[in-house]
């Protein structure tokens, strides 16, 4: 039993996170006076702590329970990034949280576990346990997308993505069968050493077909990513922005373990697959975006098209320095988002109501000039205009897939990229250049504000930030990591 | 002989209550058939020696997850008559697409490493003396320690959520407050007012 | 030569500006609106003084990068080098040379958001000299690119009418070219292994085929933003639609840095696919010469047929440069700071009638001369030099290319030539029918002639431009060293008459 | 110092007037531009005299223009014998416009802006002729078409005013462009735009080749050719010609000093300052000879018709040219100098005497509407009388003597075409006596057509006016004969050796001395049929020219049409390239570039946007198919790869 | 005459064809769907066990066994998802659910 302590030390942020949620679900249940904020606050204590936590534990590699959890410094990473966005996203909903209801303390505690789902995956070393980790993380995002009980939109989207979802892990379960029955294990180490030395078969070419479906539905990469938009558009929209950022970033992780992991040698088959998807999530993403007039819609879009250029990162051989752009291009894609729905947020209708449509931003920046800076400069951000952050994601990604000879997925990238860049400007425009629409109001917290200043200025100063911090020698050693 | 012939009884039901459970009209009888094949389905399982498995999934499947079936179809008082059917076109296409993935997947499996193993199923599950049950409990609280805790998390989330989902307080709906009974006072309970009647000509 | 970073402290200093602006308190909005316009004007004539100490300190005779200054940023993402030399140095006073005028100019035509416009200006201008200054591909693309992001702004939130189809285009459009820049800056990257344009410069070394490549993909890039035929429509457009001191930039300096990209990138670093390349460019820019002129001529509207006449000189820059001939880049380089002034001055122009008389159809005008002779004398003067007459800065350029033209190919010349006296037709229309002519608008008669401020603007413009007119050796005195290792570089042996026999 | 001060006084004298004349009284003004044309003048005779005294020659470096590569142009003075000839005609005539133009403008409001204009003209002109290379030869030639486009538009809200202005920068343009082209072509081939240095490898040239559009050409005959080209802008020759006539809607002391004295005359001085390549280009001598003698014909024939009395002075100046211009081409580059320089006098003479007239008579300019002013304004019908007869070469007036000279140079000459020169001339001799006496009797005899009203107020010019009027007289009759002996004896040929270059083989000077005496007297024969055939025509037959319209109806309106040479233009290049740049701008940029690059594309984007939001239906098992059918394209990939 | 794999498998491959059909096919009421994600995840089990019999492996039945578990979860919450929007809109026919599309 020595060994279960050992291993229990080595993912103690994870049962720090467990712990606590626990105790919060306790707390909550209880019903002490406010203990829906209460749960709120520590929730997102405890988030940023754990966070804090995997920056700080050893980041060499232990493989524990049983190989069933792996360690290096990329889970400790991303996890990392994972548990602060979660964060975030707390800070974000608390004030439409209470406002909705001041008793609904679950919505932390779904997060939280939810988190825990996610970190999980990223740092899954089994078929079993990569199972178990998703449907921990999703079971809490169904639960979340139908959370508003009494709005139709919520509860359609809650159907929706439930039984895509579910369709999804079968899809992955399917897969996980077949991989199982051709190579004899559910253990990636297994799997990759029977791959290593023998031909693929068609039956696992078969398998990882249908894994990879399961979980380009997680990043929802086309034509996987039907449920987004709708999902996007009808649940609540703190939700949303917790949608838009720790799953995503958690599923592609998850890709990229499982990828240059037990199907490192069977690069060459689902190399076209990726390919595939990423145009095709590039390419639908922009152009389904540009009429949109529901503003999470197009985040919705945006998000597809942007796992599509995160996905050429993936579609490259496995080296440190493309999975170090892939990271850098999910942390300012998951900042970016932060940012926007921190924007979307501060402002509302004048009858209480959230901002829906894109039109209803018209004008605001005259009001509120700041909110309407930065929503702009998310915007170019996002459409990979320099100086901004963007433009280095999308630099580095592309660099990464000249240099490993995919010219013409890097030119068609670039090219949409300018399709892209049509809707982001188009929010611009209707911020800076449309006619003042006066029954838009702020109400922003504090929470809101921070959240938005931090992510404007990590946008704006990315290079800056870039070069000072160790963010890029972490994302480096992340991507050493892998293998 | 024997098992095969079973193999194909079993296959058979399944398939066909499968197909009911999808094409049948009524809900209730898509329950049922559900549990048919998942009957079967443990029938199935018994012949490839995981009995264990298949005793928990008459228990799990027939005794609980079919039961909320039959619950939430029984509270959800809706009435399948006036649900139009309207497949038409797109039935064809969907079960031409259908049958090119049941096909591929086929024809992808037949690999000839898989029919290498030639093993039989009857009598080659267990090599030690243990039970199928006994071996599975092992495994659980050892090696996969780790993931049997997740899945009780998953349970305990599903819990969760099904409670913050379908637990409401409706301010219309009213509940007994025992104190708020007894406190009553008849006094400020009833008012007593004259009624003037005006008699019109 | 000043040790301290003085490309850094004049790239950065406007931004400084900018910042200062930010935190003024805007309790009042007049004042807040005043002093935003006051800091904006000081901050602008500021960082002009250093940039005269930077020409003072300038080392004319030697053609190597001057001022450096090399900061390995971002974990080898880039490097942050700077460094001017004789073709670079020029376009950096001319930018800070005009912002204070810019300035000027929108001091009472922009009402609304004063504050933010002159936050979006200064910050425009860092990103302009920070292109010419940038010696590093991925530093150059991020100042060439963010551009946009001001620009933008300008154009569609003080535009005119149609500005959102125009600052879309405008937006769109450049971004489409530069993109491909951008993977071809990235393969040189791959292929060197550094950002450093000098160290790039040195080990480059690409077979012909993907010279050819990389060279299209730049060029998509500068010829948009130059522009060139036939990509040059979202120019008018953004022009028209722009307000005054957004056509100014636009116009003087922003179409700039597609001739300067030619010049620093295109050439050096594909000098084969260059000359392979150059009878292309010749007869584009020929088209463009004629063509927009032609179209120009007929615009009903001033600012659109000035924006198309930008189109035209344009032509004679990538003319000019690609004759890889002293002449004709020192031409260009020369044509590129002239048009820089003449533009600006007209479009100032354009603003000042503008500004009074809110209509940009030529047809509403007429008849100003006779109520606003100053103002009338000054257009004529920059009419006069858009049309290259000798004795303004604007026929020393065009001369220049169309003499180096001559001595690389004739046919090209003569008709770029044929420029000559199509400018002249749409120049003299546009004055005829803007200052000359009865007045056919009642409300002109009301008009007052030049502001003190507007004098104070056009007066400089005016004196600069027949100044280098009749004396171009300063600027060209600048410029020859770079251009002349340039040309060696190139390599081309120029058609002498010995030859010719 | 006298040099400088000689060309660059006017110029101060245009900034200071053009800026500051509005502010301070009029005639100070007056004053002050006239005395600085004036002192310029005086300097200008000084300058002739020691050059008629001499052989003398200053080269005045003032800066460096233009430095770039091989490239290097100077700001300089030049002064020899050309130039000289050249600056006192200049300034000469200018101070004499300027001081008429006091009376002249009276009452116009711009004076200030008019003078300004007048100064810088000069100015220009000074530095056109004084110059010491192509390059500066080429300012000062846009800076008179500058000045003369501003000075044409100088009544601006006159809409032909204007247009004429911009119709005569705009021809001289398309001659500019020839000289453009022929400025780069010596540059390419010599690496220098100094007159010494080009002229110096005159024999290079003419050796070498050059192609263009591939063909080859002799260089030199390339290089004179555009260079003549833009001498025929400048100087009105046939096709270029259609400004000339339409610049007379500016003030008329504008017409006399530029458009008869001294900016027509910059593509004669050009050709005469190039002779030294000219002369070594014989296909280009005749060409210049044919295209002369074409325009002294056709604009003499013009002239005969037109009813506009300074119309029919520019048309004689046209003509006037035209015969330059066969002087040149004939070899004779000294009789067109001295031609350009009697006809700067009495062509000058003629417009001014007609902007007396036109001032006289209430700014009418039909002849049809005058008559009978002889007794009215008798000192303009003199003027008048002086300058016709000057004109025509009546003898030992300045006329005779250069136009003499000229029909005899185009007789001896060796250019081919020299014979159709000379014919040509001959007969346009008979015509320009005939329009010239059309003009003075419709003017000044036969019956008054003057309206009562304007009658009365018909009366002489000023004596501001009237002094400038007898000095040109007094040149237009005397000129000649004083200085006859200096252009055209051998004697003096000495004077121009470095400024004219004659071919060894050229001794045109000598041989005019020597043609047959019916060559010698049918100039004036045909002067006196001209004056015969007038006076019957106008005086004592009157309804005579009406019937002969109406014989020759066709001709007569061909002639009166300009030989459709404006209805031409319009229908072939400006109808077109208006058609052409609408064409362009519409179709061109809006549909077609626009059409299939950004708004075709964005449009296609939009298209595309619209289709792909239609495939997501809403529908949970669309969306489910979606998934299930793109996983079957992924087997089915795999499947079809093996 | 013995049971082979391919004989399961292609009874998992029917079982699951067959479920897939009957999620995409059914326009009929959300239930079914579920009840078809059911059938799926049983093809999937039918799979596990079948190679963890022949490979002698028991970690398929494990696997096997957390499907199950999971998918009583799943259930659930599906269920309440349902109850949820049944209550906000009356009916769950499928071919209503398509209030957001686009």
């Amino acid at each position: 039993m020595g060994s279960l302590l050992n291993d229990s030390l080595v993912i103690a942020p994870e049962l720090f996170l467990i712990v606590s949620a626990i105790i919060l679900l306790m707390l909550g249940s209880f019903k002490v006076k406010n203990s829906a904020k209460i749960v709120l606050y520590l929730s997102t204590i405890t988030l940023f702590f754990v966070s804090f936590l995997e920056l700080i534990m050893p980041w060499d590699i232990s493989i524990i329970f049983n190989e069933s959890l792996i360690e290096n410094s990329f889970s400790r990473f991303t996890k990392s990034i994972i548990f602060m966005s979660s964060a975030f996203v707390i800070i974000l909903s608390s004030r439409w949280l209470i406002r909705y209801d001041e008793k609904a303390f679950e919505y932390p505690i779904l997060i939280l576990f939810s988190s825990l789902g996610m970190a999980l995956m990223v740092s899954a070393n089994d078929l079993i346990t990569l199972y178990l980790a998703i449907e921990l993380q999703s079971l809490p995002l169904y639960v979340l997308a139908s959370f508003r009980r009494d709005n139709i939109n919520s509860g359609e989207a809650g159907i929706k993505y439930f039984v895509l979802g579910a369709l999804s892990s079968s899809l992955f379960l399917f897969g996980a069968s077949l991989v199982y029955g051709f190579t004899g294990s559910v253990e990636f180490f297994e799997i990759s050493k029977v791959t290593s030395y023998s031909e693929v078969s068609a039956g696992l070419v078969v398998g990882i077909v249908f894994i990879l479906s399961g979980l380009i539905f997680k990043i929802s990469g086309v034509p996987f990513h039907m449920w987004t938009p709708d999902v996007y558009e009808g649940s609540a929209t703190p939700v949303t922005a917790f949608f838009a950022t720790a799953p995503k970033m958690a599923a592609m992780c998850m890709l990229v373990n499982i990828l240059y992991g037990p199907f490192a040698d069977s690069f060459y088959s689902w190399q076209q697959i990726i390919i595939f998807v990423s145009i095709a999530s590039m390419a639908l993403g922009s152009f389904a975006a540009i009429k949109q007039t529901n503003i999470k819609r197009l985040l919705a879009y945006s998000s597809i098209a942007h796992m599509g250029f995160t996905l050429i990162a993936l579609a490259l051989p496995l080296s440190p320095s493309n999975i170090q752009a892939l990271l850098i291009y999910m942390l300012i894609y998951l900042m970016a988002n932060l940012g926007v729905f921190s924007c979307i947020m501060s402002l509302e209708k004048s009858e209480g109501e959230s901002v829906k449509d894109i039109s209803d931003l018209s004008g605001i920046s005259k009001k509120y000039p700041f909110i309407a800076f930065s929503l702009s400069i998310f915007m170019f951000s996002f459409a990979g205009i320099p100086p901004l952050a963007g433009f280095f994601g999308k630099y580095l990604i592309f660099r990464s897939a000249i240099e490993n000879g995919l010219f013409l997925l890097a030119i068609f990238g670039l090219l949409i990229s300018v399709i892209g860049a049509y809707y982001y400007i188009n929010i611009v425009k209707v911020v800076y250049f449309d006619e003042s629409n006066s029954s838009i109001t702020k109400s922003s917290s504090k929470g809101l504000s921070i959240t938005n200043i931090a992510c404007t200025i990590f946008i704006i100063f990315f290079i800056i930030i870039y070069t000072l911090s160790p963010i890029a020698e972490l994302a480096r050693l992340a991507g050493i990591s892998i293998n | 002989m024997f098992p095969v012939l079973l193999f194909y009884i079993f296959s058979l039901a399944i398939i066909a209550s499968a197909l009911m459970v999808i094409f049948s009209k009524q809900p209730i009888n898509s329950v049922l058939f559900l549990i048919f094949s998942f009957i079967n389905a443990a029938g199935i399982f018994l012949l490839a020696g995981a009995e264990f498995l298949a005793l928990i999934m008459v228990i799990v499947y027939v005794g609980a997850v079919a039961v909320l079936f039959l619950f939430v179809i029984m509270m959800l008082d809706f009435n399948p008559d006036t649900i139009k059917k309207e497949v038409g076109k797109h039935l064809y296409v969907g079960l031409f697409i259908g049958f090119i993935l049941f096909l591929e997947i086929i024809l992808m499996m037949y690999s000839p490493e898989l029919f290498s193993y030639e093993y039989q199923i009857v009598g080659n599950t267990v090599k030690t003396s243990l039970t199928n049950t006994e071996i599975l409990g092992n495994l659980i609280y050892t090696e996969y320690f780790l993931q049997f805790q997740i899945s009780g998390f998953i349970l305990l989330v599903a819990m969760i959520g099904a409670i913050v989902l379908t637990l409401r307080h409706r301010d219309y709906v009213r509940r007994q407050i025992v104190s708020d009974q007894v406190a009553r006072d008849p006094k400020l309970s009833i008012e007593l007012v004259d009624i003037k009647l005006k008699i019109r000509k | 030569m000043l040790d301290w970073n003085l490309l850094s402290i004049i790239t950065f200093f406007p931004l400084l500006g900018a910042l200062f602006i930010l935190v003024i308190p805007q309790n009042d909005k007049e004042v807040s609106k005043r002093n935003s316009r006051s800091v904006a004007l000081w901050t602008s004539l500021i960082t002009f003084v250093i940039s005269l100490i930077l020409l003072f300190n300038f080392d004319s005779s030697s053609s190597s990068y001057q001022f450096l200054e090399r900061v390995v940023i971002a974990d080898g993402l880039m490097t942050y080098q700077m460094g001017v030399d004789g073709i670079s140095i020029l376009f950096i006073v001319l930018t800070t040379f005009l912002m204070p005028f810019c300035i000027l100019a929108s001091w009472e035509s922009v009402k609304d958001r004063v504050e933010s416009f002159m936050i979006a200006f200064l910050v425009l201008e860092t990103l302009i000299i920070g292109t010419f200054c940038a010696l590093d591909i991925v530093l150059f693309y991020l100042f060439f690119e963010s551009v946009l992001i001001p620009m933008f702004i300008i154009i569609g939130v003080w535009g005119g009418e149609r500005k959102v189809y125009s600052a879309f285009k405008f937006f769109l459009y450049t971004l489409l070219g530069s993109v491909l820049m951008l993977a071809a800056m990235i393969f040189i990257y791959t292929s060197t292994g550094s950002t450093d344009l000098i160290v790039i410069s040195e080990t480059l070394d690409l077979s012909n085929s993907s010279q050819y490549f990389l060279w299209l993909a730049f060029f998509c890039s500068f010829a948009v933003k130059l522009p060139m035929w036939p990509v040059h429509t979202w120019l008018p457009d953004a022009h028209v639609e722009a307000p005054t001191s957004g056509s100014v930039i636009l116009a003087a300096i922003l179409l700039k840095m597609g001739g300067y990209g030619f010049l620093r990138f295109s050439l050096p670093l594909f000098p084969e696919a260059s000359h392979y390349f150059a009878p292309f460019v010749f007869a584009l820019s020929v088209i463009a010469i004629i063509y927009t002129s032609l179209v120009a001529y007929v615009q009903e509207d001033i600012k659109k047929l000035i924006a198309y006449s930008s189109v035209a000189h344009m032509g004679f820059v990538t003319l000019g440069i690609f004759t890889f001939t002293a002449q004709g880049i020192e031409g260009a380089i020369y044509q590129m700071l002239s048009h820089g002034l003449i533009s600006a001055a007209l479009f100032i122009c354009v603003g000042v009638i503008y500004d009074r008389l809110h209509t940009r159809k030529i047809a509403d005008y007429g008849g100003l001369v006779s109520i606003m002779p100053n103002f009338a004398i000054f257009f004529m003067i920059f009419t006069m030099a858009n049309v290259a007459l000798p004795g303004t800065s604007g026929f020393i350029g065009e001369f220049l290319t169309v003499i180096a033209a001559f001595s690389v190919s004739k046919p090209v010349a003569i008709f770029a030539a044929i420029g000559v006296i199509l400018s002249a037709m749409y120049g003299l229309s546009l004055y005829k029918n803007v200052v000359f002519g009865k007045i056919t608008n009642e409300t002109i008669e009301l008009l007052g002639d030049l502001t003190i401020r507007e004098k104070l603007i056009l007066f400089p413009l005016a004196a600069l431009i027949i100044f280098f007119g009749l004396f171009p050796a300063p600027i060209l005195g600048v410029i020859s060293v770079s251009s002349n290792s340039l040309v060696s570089f190139l390599d081309i042996p120029s058609i002498s008459l010995t030859e010719a026999k | 110092m006298a040099l400088f001060l000689l060309v660059f006084l006017p110029l101060f004298s245009s900034i200071i007037v053009g800026f500051f004349g509005k502010r301070v009284n009029i005639s100070l003004v007056h004053i002050f531009s006239c005395s600085l044309i004036v002192i310029p003048f005086f300097i200008a005779s000084y300058f002739l005299n020691r050059s008629l005294g001499g052989d003398f020659n200053i080269v005045l470096p003032l800066a460096t223009w233009l430095s770039s590569g091989d490239l290097l142009v100077q700001w300089s003075l030049k002064l020899d014998m050309l130039s000289s000839v050249m600056l006192v005609v200049v300034t000469l005539v200018s101070s004499l416009v300027h001081i008429y133009s006091i009376g002249y403008m009276r009452h116009d409001p711009h004076q200030n802006r008019f003078f300004a204009y007048l100064s810088f003209f000069t100015f220009s002109m000074l530095i056109l002729v004084t110059s010491n290379n192509f390059l500066q030869l080429f300012f000062g030639w846009e800076g008179v078409g500058l000045a003369s486009y501003l000075l044409i538009g100088f009544w601006f809200k006159k809409k032909s005013a204007n247009s004429a202005a911009i119709k005569a920068f705009i021809v001289n343009r398309v001659g500019d462009f020839g000289f453009l082209i022929g400025i780069a072509i010596l540059f390419v081939s010599t690496k220098s735009l100094d007159f010494d240095v080009v002229f110096s490898m005159t024999k290079e040239l003419s050796s070498s080749s050059i192609s263009l559009f591939y063909w080859n050409f002799n260089t030199l005959d390339v290089a004179c050719f555009f260079l003549f080209m833009g001498a025929m802008g400048k100087s009105a020759q046939l096709f270029l010609h259609t400004w000339l006539p339409d610049a007379m809607e500016g003030p008329t002391p504008v017409s006399a000093l530029i458009h008869a004295a001294t900016m027509v005359t910059a593509g004669v001085f050009l050709i005469a300052r190039c002779s030294p390549l000219f002369e070594e280009s014989e296909n280009i001598l005749s060409l210049i000879t044919i295209v002369g003698a074409s325009t002294a014909f056709f604009a003499a024939t013009v002239g005969l018709v037109q009813n506009d009395i300074k119309r029919i002075v520019a048309y004689s100046t046209c003509s006037q040219l035209g015969y330059m211009f066969v002087a040149l081409g004939s070899g004779a580059y000294q009789i067109a100098i001295f031609h350009l320089f009697t006809h700067a006098f009495f062509k000058a003479l003629l417009f001014l005497g007609s902007g007396s007239v036109i001032h006289a008579v209430s700014d009418e300019q039909d002849i049809r509407k005058m008559g009978d002013l002889y007794r009215l304004i008798p000192f303009t019908w003199i003027t008048m009388l002086i300058g016709t007869l000057a004109l025509t070469g009546f003898p030992f007036m300045s006329g005779y003597f250069s136009k003499d000279g000229i029909i005899e140079s185009a007789f001896v000459s060796h250019t081919s075409g020299h014979l159709y020169a000379f014919y040509l001339l001959i007969f346009s001799a008979l015509l320009t006596s005939f329009y010239s006496w059309r003009l003075i009797f419709l003017t000044f005899h036969g019956k008054s057509k003057v309206s009562k009203d304007v009658l009365s107020k018909v009366h002489e010019s000023p004596k501001v006016m009237m002094i400038p009027l007898m000095i040109l007289s007094f040149c237009s009759i005397f000129s000649g004969y004083i200085f006859v002996d200096y252009f055209m004896s051998h004697d003096f040929e000495f004077l121009w050796k470095s400024a004219i270059y004659l071919s060894s083989d050229n001794h045109i000077i000598e041989e005019i001395h020597n043609v047959p005496l019916w060559v010698k007297y049918s100039p004036l024969v045909m002067m006196i049929l001209g004056f015969v055939v007038s006076f019957l025509f106008y005086i004592v037959f009157p309804f005579a020219p009406g019937q002969v319209s109406k014989t020759f109806n066709p001709l007569y309106k061909f002639l009166l049409n300009k030989w459709y040479f404006d209805e031409a233009y319009e229908f072939i290049f400006v109808r077109n390239i208006k058609k052409f740049g609408k064409f362009l701008s519409l179709t061109g940029d809006k549909k077609v570039i626009d059409g299939l690059g950004p708004d075709g594309i964005s449009f296609r984007v939009l298209a595309i946007a619209k289709q792909v939001g239609r495939l997501q239906t809403g529908y949970v098992y669309h969306y489910a198919f979606a998934m299930l059918f793109g996983l079957t394209i992924f087997l089915s990939y795999f499947f079809i790869k093996g | 005459m013995v049971i082979e794999l391919g004989h399961y498998l292609v009874l998992a491959s029917m079982l699951f064809t067959i479920g897939v059909i009957g999620v995409f096919l059914n326009r009929e009421n959300v239930i079914i769907i579920l009840m078809s994600l059911e059938l799926i995840l049983l093809s999937i089990s039918i799979n596990l066990v079948a190679f963890s019999s022949f490979l002698n492996d028991s970690s398929g039945q494990i696997f096997s066994l957390f499907i199950l578990t999971v998918a009583a979860g799943e259930a659930a919450i599906g269920l309440a998802i349902l109850v949820v929007y049944f209550r906000n809109v009356g009916n769950i026919e499928v071919d209503q659910i398509n209030k957001m599309s686009g």
